[in-house]
C-alpha cells in the first residue's frame, strides 16, 4: 500500500484542501469562533467549572434543564442562521447584472441550503421542544418526563447534529441542494461533495432526537398528568404540545426512510432516485413532503398553545371556546397529514389528485381561522395588560392572518402555477413560520423565563426586542410579495433586472433591523442577569398566571412539587388561588427521582463521531464508533442503579427557603 | 419596467393597504398580475378573486384585533371587564362558519379552475370569447431542459433555439418538456405560469399568447451553480413575424442538432448565448425523453417494454395481478454510474475541498458522474457550437 | 378518561393482566390462525390452483389483512382496555397514516406516471 | 368539560395528594406505552419503505423480475421461522408472569435459536442474489427489495442481540420488575417484525411472483 492510499485509508477524503484557509469569509469567521471557543474553554477552567457543568448539566435528566439546553442550542445556532440570512440578503441587494456580487455561486448556494436547514432543524424545532420540555411537565403537575434519561439523549442527539452542521463550516463543505436537499440534485452524479452527507447525517442524528423526544412527550402527557386532571382540564398548551408531538412522531419515519434510502444511493450505489435504472426521484419529493407539510404543524401548534396560554393570562379571563380550541387543534393535527402534495402542485399531477390536496389544504384554514377568533374573543371583555408577552401575541395575530391569506392562496392550484417557486412563496412561509413560530417563542421566552431563572428579562430591552422583530419583520418581508408577482424565483443568486433593486433593498434594511431585534433580545438577557434583583420574581407567580407551573418556585426544585397537586378545574392555579389555597408547610416526604447519567452524551458524542467518520470516508472510524455506540447502549441497560430519593428533610428545608419569601411579598 | 425608488419608499412602511391597491393597479412590472397570455389571465383573475373574498374576512379580523387590543386594554376606564365570558354557542357557530362558508366557496372555485386551468388540457379559447377552432393550428413546441439553459425544438419548423421562444400570437401552442438531468421548472409568467421539466417525463402545457412583445422566462426550480442565469427570452410575434423568424433561421443554414452536436450541448455551462439551429434531427425530443440520445444507450420505453414481455404484463391492463404495470426503466451505459462511497477504492476517494471557487477551472463541461472535478457541474464555457452567436445574450 | 386511574397505575400489574393467563386461550387460538394464513397464500401461489391471478391477489392480500390483525389482537394483546384505551387509538391512528402515506404515495406516483412517462408501444390490450 | 361551577359548599377540597412510599414515580407506568408508540413510528418508517416499493415496484430496468429470482420455497422456510419464533417466545411469557427464570430463559433461547435461522437464510438468499447479479445496484426494483427485507432483517438481528443481553441479565437480576418490563418491551418488538414480515412476504414475494 501506497503511503497516499494509507493517509486515504485512514483520513478518508479528508485532505489539507478541506480546511477553508483559502476563504476569508470563512477564515475570519474560524478565527473568531476558535477565540471564543477559547475564551469559553479558559472561563471555564479558570473557575473550575468543568465539574459543575458535567454533574449539573451535561449529565442531568431533569426536564427544565435539559429544556433550557434546547433554548441555549436554539438560541446559537438562530445567530449562525440569522448570519446566513444577511449575507443573503446583502448578496440580493447588490447583485444585479453584471454586478454578480460578492458570493460566488458555490458560496451562495450553501448558504441558503444552511440557512434553511440550520432555521427549520436547529432553531425551530429545539426551540419548540425546549419550551414543551420545560413548561409542559410543569403544567401537568408532573415531577418529570416519563423517559428522564432518554430526553437526555434527545437533546444530546439534537446537539450532535447540530455541531455536525457547525463543523461543515470549517471542514468541508456544506450541502449546495436547498434545505430539503431535492433528488436528483443531491445524488452522487451531481453532488458528490461532503456537502450533502454533513446534511443527510447530521439530520438523521437529529432526526432520532426529534422523534425519541416525542415519543417522550406523548407518553409524559398520557400517563403523568396530575390527578384530576382529565384531558379536558389539561392546559392548552399541553393539548398543543400532544398533537404536535403525536405529529412529529407520525411523521419523521418518512424523513428518516427518505434520507435512509438517499444514503443508501450514495454510499451503496442504489437506484432510488435516481434518473437511471429505474429511480423515482419524484417519490423523493413525495417522501419529504409527507414529512415536511405537517412539520410547519409540528412547529406552529405549540406556538398556537403559547398564544392561547398568554392570552389567557394576560386578559384576566379563561380562553374564549377551550374546547373547540381543542376540537381545532386536533383536526388540524389530522388534516395535516393529507395535504403534502400541495408542494409540487406544478409537478404534473391528473386535476383530481391536485384539487383534492389543494380543497383538504384549504379546509385547514377553517380551524385555525376558528382559532383565530378564540383568541380575539378571549381579548374582548378583557383586561388587557401589554406586558411584552401580550404584545406578541397581537403582533402576531396582525401578521399571521397576511401569512394565512397568501397561504390558502397557494393552495388552489391555478394560483400555485404561477406563484409557485417564486419570491411570493418564500415570503408566504417566512410570514408563518416568523409570524406565527419565532413570534410565539419570543412571546414564550418572556413569558416563562422568570420561571426558569427567578428573575424577568429586561423590559426596556424586550421591546427593543419586540419592536426590532416586528418592525424588521415588515419591512423585509411583507415588500417581497411584489417581486414574487413580478415572476421572481427563489434561491437566485444575482437579477437581471435593475428595477428589482429597491425591493431587495428595503429588505436588506428590513434584516438589519430584525438583528436590532435580535441584539435587543441578547441584551435583554444580559441586562436582566444585570439587575435581577430588582426584576426577581420570589412569587413564583410574576404574571397572575392561571396554571399550574406557576404554583410552585422560580425556578422550580428539582422535584417541581412537593406533593403532587390535585386539580379539579381548567387553570388549576387561579382556581386554587381563588379558592384560597394555602401552601403546606409540612408532612413532606421523600421524593424518588431519577439519577443523572452521562450514557445520553457518550452515545450522542459517539454518533457525531460515526456520523463525520461516514462524511469524510473513514471507515475505520465508522465501524469503531458504531460498536463503540452498541456497546455503551447495551451497557447502559445492566445499570440497574438509575433513581434516588431525596430525603424528606431536604425537601422541608428548600420549601421551607420560599415559604417566608412568599410570605414576605404577600 | 416602471419601479420607481419612491414606490420601495413607500412600501418600507409596509402598509397592508398598498399590497391591495399595488395587486389591484395592476403595476406594468407585475407581470404575474399582467400577462398577457389567456392561461396566465385566468390565473391572475383567479388570484384576485381568491384574495378579495379573504379580504373579506382578514380585514375585519385585523380591524378587530386593533380595536380590542386598544378598548380592552387595562388603562381604559370605559370597558366592559367580564372574565366569566368564556363560551357562546352562537358566537363559536359564527366564528366556525365563517371560514367555513368562504373555503367552500373558494373550494367550488378551486375544483372547477384546476380541471379548467390543467397544463394537460387542451386550451378551448384563445381569448374570453374567442373559442379555439377545429380550423386552427396548434403549434407544438418541445422544451429540454438542459444544465443551464432552455432548448426549444420546434418540430414542424425543423429549427431548434437555445434561450429564446418565440411564439406567434392567438396561437395555441402545445409545450412538451423535459430535462436531461435536473428537475427545472419551466415558468413563464406572462404566458402560463410553469410545470416541472424532469428527466425522463413528458411534461405537457398548453397555452396561447395574447399579445406580442418581449418578457420573460426562468427555470423556477434551482438545479445548481449556473441557476441564476437559466432563463429564456420569451418574443410574442404576429404569424408573418414569426413566419419571417423561422426562415431567418432556415436561412441560416449550416448550424443543425444532431446527436453529436446535442450531447455538446447538453454539457453544462453557463450563461449560454441564444442559439439558433436551422435544423434539427427528427425524434430528437422522444429520445431526450427517453433518456437515449447518446446512441449506445437503450430507450427507457424499450427497457420498460422487454421487461414487461418477461414479467407477463401489459401496460394498457391495470388489473390487480394481471402482470405489470409500467415502471421507470432505462440502464445506463455501463460505467455511467458514480462508483458508491463505500466501494470507492482509497485513491478514489478525493478530497472534500472547502473554497468557495471551482475547484479545478481548467476542467471545464465533464460531465462524468460523480467526478470529484465535477462538483459544481461547471463548464464556463460553452464547447464550440456551429452558428451559435456570441453576443446573444440580453 | 380521567387520568387518576393511569397515574396511580403501579406499573406493569394492569399489563401483566392482558399478558397473564386469561389471554391463554387467546394466544392458542391465534397460534392456529396464524398457522393457517401462512400456509393458505403460499399454498395458492406456489401451487397455482386457482388460475385467475387477480382472485388469488386479493385473496393473499386478505389473509394478510386478516394475519395482520390476528397478530395484533392474540399476540400484542391489543384491546380497548390496555393502557386506558390509548395503545388502540395509537394503533388506529397509525393504521390511518400507513394508509395515507402508501395509498396516497401510490396514487400520486400512479398519476405522474401516467400523465408524464413515456409509455412503451404494446398494442391493444389482451381482452 | 369545563365546569365553571365552583365547589364553593365550604368543604375542604383536597389540593394534593402525599406520595405513597411506593409510588413508582421516573416512568415506570409509562414504558409500555412509550414502548407501543415507539413500534407505531417504527411501523411508519417501514410504511414508507413499502411505498418505495410499491412505487418501484416494477422498475426492473432491464434487470431480473421477480418470479426470475424468488424461491418461494425458501421463503416459505423462513416464515415458517420467524412465526414459529414468534410462538416460542409467547411459550416463555406465561412463564415470565409466574417468575419462573429457568424455562423463561429456555423457550427465550429458543426463540434466539430460531431467529438466528431466519436471519441465515435471508443473508444466504442476499449472497446468492447478489452472486447472480441480481444485486442491490441492478434496478430500483431490487433496491427496494434489499432495503425493504434488508431493513427488516436489521431489526430482527437488533432483537437477537437483544435476546442475547436479556439471557444474561436475566441469569443475573432474575425476573425482578424492570427485567419482566423489558422482557414485555423485547415481546412486543419480536411480535411486531413478525407482522411487518406479513406484509414483505404477501407484498414482495408472494405479489411479486404472481403478477
Amino acid at each position: 500500500m501506497t503511503e497516499h492510499s494509507l493517509a486515504k485509508t485512514i483520513f478518508g477524503r479528508l485532505t489539507w484542501e478541506s480546511f477553508p484557509v483559502h476563504e476569508p469569509i470563512l477564515l475570519t469567521t474560524f478565527v473568531v469562533v476558535l477565540l471564543l471557543g477559547l475564551g469559553i474553554i479558559g472561563a471555564v477552567t479558570r473557575y473550575r467549572l468543568w465539574g459543575y457543568l458535567w454533574k449539573e448539566w451535561f449529565t442531568t435528566v431533569d426536564h427544565k434543564k435539559i429544556g433550557i439546553m434546547y433554548m441555549i442550542l436554539g438560541i446559537i445556532m438562530l445567530l449562525r442562521g440569522f448570519a446566513d440570512a444577511l449575507m443573503m440578503r446583502l448578496q440580493q441587494a447588490i447583485a444585479f447584472a453584471p454586478n454578480e456580487g460578492y458570493l460566488p455561486a458555490h458560496h451562495y448556494d450553501q448558504i441558503f441550503t444552511a440557512h434553511g436547514t440550520i432555521m427549520i432543524f436547529f432553531v425551530a424545532i429545539p426551540l419548540i421542544v425546549g419550551i414543551v420540555n420545560f413548561v409542559m411537565p410543569l403544567q401537568i403537575g408532573a415531577r418529570d418526563v416519563a423517559f428522564p434519561f432518554l430526553n437526555s439523549l434527545s437533546f444530546w442527539l439534537t446537539a450532535a447534529g447540530a455541531i455536525l452542521v457547525m463543523t461543515s463550516l470549517f471542514v468541508g463543505e456544506f450541502a449546495r441542494t436547498g434545505w430539503l436537499s431535492y433528488a436528483p440534485l443531491a445524488e452522487l452524479d451531481y453532488s458528490p461533495d461532503t456537502g450533502v452527507d454533513y446534511y443527510l447525517w447530521a439530520l438523521q442524528i437529529a432526526g432520532v432526537g426529534t422523534t425519541l423526544s416525542a415519543i417522550n412527550m406523548v407518553a409524559t402527557i398520557i400517563k403523568m398528568r396530575a390527578p384530576g386532571m382529565t384531558m379536558m382540564k389539561m392546559p392548552v398548551f399541553c393539548w398543543t404540545a400532544l398533537c404536535s408531538n403525536v405529529l412529529a412522531i407520525a411523521i419523521f419515519p418518512a424523513l428518516t426512510a427518505a434520507f435512509f434510502l438517499l444514503m443508501l444511493d450514495r454510499y451503496v450505489g442504489t437506484n432510488f432516485f435516481t434518473n437511471d435504472l429505474g429511480g423515482a426521484p419524484m417519490m423523493y419529493w413525495n417522501m419529504v413532503w409527507i414529512w415536511g407539510h405537517p412539520e410547519v404543524y409540528v412547529l406552529v401548534l405549540p406556538a398556537f398553545g403559547i398564544y392561547s396560554e398568554i392570552v389567557s393570562t394576560f386578559t384576566g379571563k379563561r380562553l374564549f371556546g377551550y374546547s373547540s380550541m381543542v376540537y381545532a387543534t386536533v383536526v388540524i393535527t389530522i388534516l395535516s397529514y393529507l395535504v403534502w402534495l400541495h408542494h409540487f402542485f406544478t409537478m404534473g399531477a391528473g386535476p383530481s389528485v391536485n384539487s383534492f390536496f389543494g380543497i383538504a389544504t384549504m379546509v385547514i384554514s377553517i380551524p385555525t381561522g376558528a382559532k383565530i377568533f378564540n383568541w380575539l374573543f378571549t381579548m374582548y371583555r378583557g383586561d388587557i395588560r401589554f406586558e411584552l408577552p401580550m404584545m406578541w401575541v397581537v403582533a402576531f395575530m396582525i401578521t399571521f392572518v397576511i401569512g394565512g391569506m397568501t397561504g390558502v392562496l397557494l393552495a388552489i392550484p391555478p394560483a400555485d402555477f404561477v406563484l409557485h417557486n417564486s419570491l411570493f412563496l418564500v415570503t408566504h412561509f417566512h410570514n408563518v413560520i416568523i409570524g406565527g413560530v419565532v413570534f410565539g417563542l419570543f412571546a414564550a421566552m418572556v413569558y416563562w423565563f422568570p420561571k426558569a431563572f427567578g428573575f424577568k428579562l429586561d423590559p426596556f430591552w424586550g421591546k427593543v426586542a419586540f419592536w426590532g422583530w416586528v418592525i424588521g419583520y415588515w419591512v423585509a418581508w411583507m415588500p417581497l410579495y411584489f417581486p414574487g408577482l413580478m415572476g421572481v424565483t427563489r434561491r437566485v443568486r444575482y437579477f437581471h433586472d435593475p428595477a428589482l433593486q429597491p425591493w431587495f433593498v428595503v429588505a436588506f434594511i428590513g434584516a438589519l433591523i430584525i438583528l436590532v431585534g435580535i441584539l435587543g433580545f441578547v441584551m435583554s438577557i444580559v441586562m436582566g442577569f444585570v439587575k435581577r434583583r430588582q426584576l426577581a420574581d420570589t412569587t413564583g407567580d410574576p404574571w397572575d398566571g392561571r396554571t399550574l407551573e406557576w404554583s410552585t418556585s422560580s425556578p422550580p426544585p428539582p422535584y417541581n412539587f412537593a406533593f403532587t397537586p390535585m386539580v379539579h378545574d381548567l387553570d388549576a392555579w387561579y382556581d386554587m388561588k381563588v379558592r384560597g389555597y394555602e401552601r403546606p408547610a409540612q408532612g413532606f416526604r421523600p421524593i424518588h427521582m431519577p439519577r443523572n447519567t452521562g450514557a445520553g452524551v457518550i452515545l450522542s458524542g459517539l454518533a457525531l463521531v460515526l456520523g463525520f467518520a461516514m462524511v469524510w470516508y473513514m471507515w475505520w472510524l465508522a465501524a469503531l464508533s458504531f460498536v463503540g455506540l452498541l456497546a455503551v447502549a447495551i451497557g447502559h441497560t445492566f445499570n440497574m442503579k438509575r433513581d434516588y430519593y431525596i430525603p424528606a428533610e431536604e425537601v422541608a428545608r428548600t420549601e421551607s427557603k420560599r415559604l417566608p419569601l412568599a410570605a414576605a411579598e404577600a | 419596467m416602471s419601479t420607481k425608488p419612491l414606490n420601495a419608499a413607500r412600501l418600507a412602511t409596509g402598509l397592508p393597504l398598498i399590497a391591495a391597491l399595488g395587486l389591484l393597479g395592476g403595476c406594468a412590472d407585475m407581470v404575474v398580475m399582467n400577462p398577457t397570455g389567456d392561461i396566465a389571465m385566468q390565473q391572475r383573475n383567479l388570484i384576485l378573486f381568491a384574495t378579495g373574498v379573504m379580504l373579506l374576512i382578514i380585514v375585519p379580523v385585523i380591524a378587530l384585533t386593533v380595536w380590542f387590543a386598544w378598548k380592552y386594554r387595562r388603562g381604559n376606564p370605559d370597558k366592559v371587564y367580564d372574565p366569566s365570558f368564556d363560551h357562546s354557542t352562537t358566537l363559536e357557530l359564527v366564528i366556525w362558519s365563517c371560514p367555513l362558508l368562504i373555503i367552500i366557496a373558494l373550494s367550488a372555485v378551486t375544483w372547477t379552475s384546476t380541471h379548467l386551468l390543467d397544463p394537460f388540457r387542451p386550451i378551448e379559447r384563445i381569448a374570453p370569447g374567442r373559442p379555439v377552432t377545429p380550423d386552427m393550428k396548434t403549434l407544438d413546441v418541445q422544451v429540454v431542459a438542459l444544465d443551464w439553459k432552455w432548448l426549444f425544438i420546434y418540430p414542424e419548423q425543423g429549427i431548434a433555439t437555445v434561450n429564446e421562444l418565440a411564439l406567434p400570437v392567438d396561437v395555441p401552442v402545445r409545450f412538451s418538456i423535459t430535462s436531461t438531468s435536473q428537475f427545472n421548472t419551466f415558468y413563464a409568467p406572462t404566458l402560463a405560469g410553469m410545470i416541472y421539466a424532469m428527466p425522463g417525463m413528458d411534461s405537457k402545457l398548453h397555452a396561447v399568447l395574447n399579445k406580442p412583445g418581449e418578457s420573460w422566462g426562468y427555470s423556477g426550480n434551482y438545479t445548481g451553480r449556473g441557476y441564476a442565469d437559466m432563463r429564456f427570452k420569451l418574443r410574442g410575434m404576429s404569424q408573418a413575424d414569426f413566419d419571417a423568424w423561422v426562415a431567418g433561421i432556415k436561412g441560416r443554414g449550416g448550424a443543425s442538432l444532431e446527436t453529436a452536436s446535442y450531447l455538446a450541448l447538453e454539457k453544462p455551462s453557463e450563461k449560454s448565448p441564444v442559439m439558433y439551429f436551422a435544423n434539427v434531427m427528427p425524434g430528437l425530443f422522444d429520445r431526450a425523453v427517453n433518456m437515449c440520445v447518446d446512441p449506445r444507450k437503450t430507450c427507457m420505453a424499450e427497457t420498460m417494454r422487454r421487461d414487461m414481455e418477461r414479467a407477463g404484463g401489459h401496460p394498457h391492463n391495470r388489473e390487480i395481478g394481471s402482470g405489470t404495470a409500467p415502471g421507470r426503466g432505462s440502464m445506463p451505459h455501463h460505467g455511467e454510474k458514480p462508483v458508491p462511497a463505500l466501494e470507492k477504492e482509497p485513491e478514489e476517494k478525493g478530497s472534500g475541498p472547502n473554497v468557495t471557487k471551482p475547484a479545478q477551472p481548467g476542467t471545464p463541461g465533464e460531465r462524468k458522474p460523480g467526478d470529484q472535478r465535477n462538483r459544481d457541474m461547471s463548464a464556463n464555457d460553452l464547447p464550440p457550437m456551429p452558428g451559435a452567436p456570441r453576443a446573444g445574450l440580453g | 378518561m380521567s387520568s387518576t386511574d393511569t397515574h396511580m397505575d403501579p406499573a406493569l400489574h394492569s399489563h401483566g393482566d392482558t399478558h397473564g393467563h386469561g389471554s391463554r386461550r387467546g394466544y392458542r387460538i391465534g397460534t392456529v390462525l396464524a398457522i393457517l394464513l401462512t400456509f393458505l397464500p403460499f399454498w395458492l401461489v406456489m401451487s397455482g390452483v386457482l388460475q385467475d391471478r387477480q382472485t388469488t391477489a386479493i385473496l393473499i392480500f386478505a389473509m394478510a389483512l386478516i394475519q395482520i390483525v390476528v397478530h395484533v389482537v392474540c399476540f400484542l394483546h391489543l384491546d380497548t382496555r390496555s393502557e386506558g384505551g390509548w395503545t388502540l387509538l395509537a394503533f388506529l391512528f397509525t393504521a390511518v397514516i400507513v394508509v395515507l402515506t402508501i395509498g396516497g404515495s401510490i396514487w400520486i406516483m400512479y398519476h405522474l406516471n401516467t400523465n408524464m412517462m413515456p409509455m412503451p408501444d404494446m398494442g391493444a390490450p389482451p381482452q | 368539560m369545563t365546569d365553571h361551577a365552583l365547589q364553593s359548599n365550604g368543604e375542604a377540597v383536597t389540593w394534593h395528594l402525599a406520595e405513597a412510599e411506593d409510588h413508582d414515580h421516573g416512568g415506570n407506568g409509562a414504558t409500555i406505552l412509550g414502548f407501543w408508540i415507539y413500534l407505531m413510528s417504527d411501523a411508519l418508517i417501514f410504511a414508507s419503505l413499502f411505498a418505495m416499493f410499491g412505487v418501484v415496484s416494477t422498475s426492473y430496468a432491464g434487470g431480473p423480475v421477480p418470479r426470475e429470482i424468488f424461491d418461494l420455497e425458501l421463503v416459505a422456510l423462513n416464515t415458517a421461522l420467524l412465526l414459529a419464533s414468534s410462538i416460542t417466545f409467547g411459550e416463555a411469557m406465561p412463564h415470565m408472569e409466574a417468575g419462573r427464570v429457568g424455562p423463561t430463559r429456555f423457550w427465550l433461547a429458543i426463540t434466539g435459536l430460531l431467529g438466528a435461522g431466519f436471519i441465515a437464510i435471508e443473508l444466504y438468499e442476499f449472497a446468492h442474489l447478489i452472486a447472480e447479479g441480481a444485486g442491490p445496484q441492478r434496478s430500483a426494483f431490487l433496491s427496494a427489495f434489499f432495503t425493504l427485507v434488508g431493513t427488516h432483517g436489521a431489526h430482527v438481528t437488533v432483537g437477537l442481540i437483544w435476546i442475547v443481553v436479556m439471557l444474561i441479565q436475566l441469569g443475573r437480576h432474575g425476573l425482578s420488575l424492570p427485567m419482566k418490563r423489558r422482557l414485555i418491551c423485547l415481546s412486543m418488538f419480536w411480535h411486531f417484525l413478525d407482522i411487518i414480515w406479513i406484509g414483505v412476504f404477501t407484498f414482495v414475494y408472494l405479489y411479486g411472483v404472481l403478477r
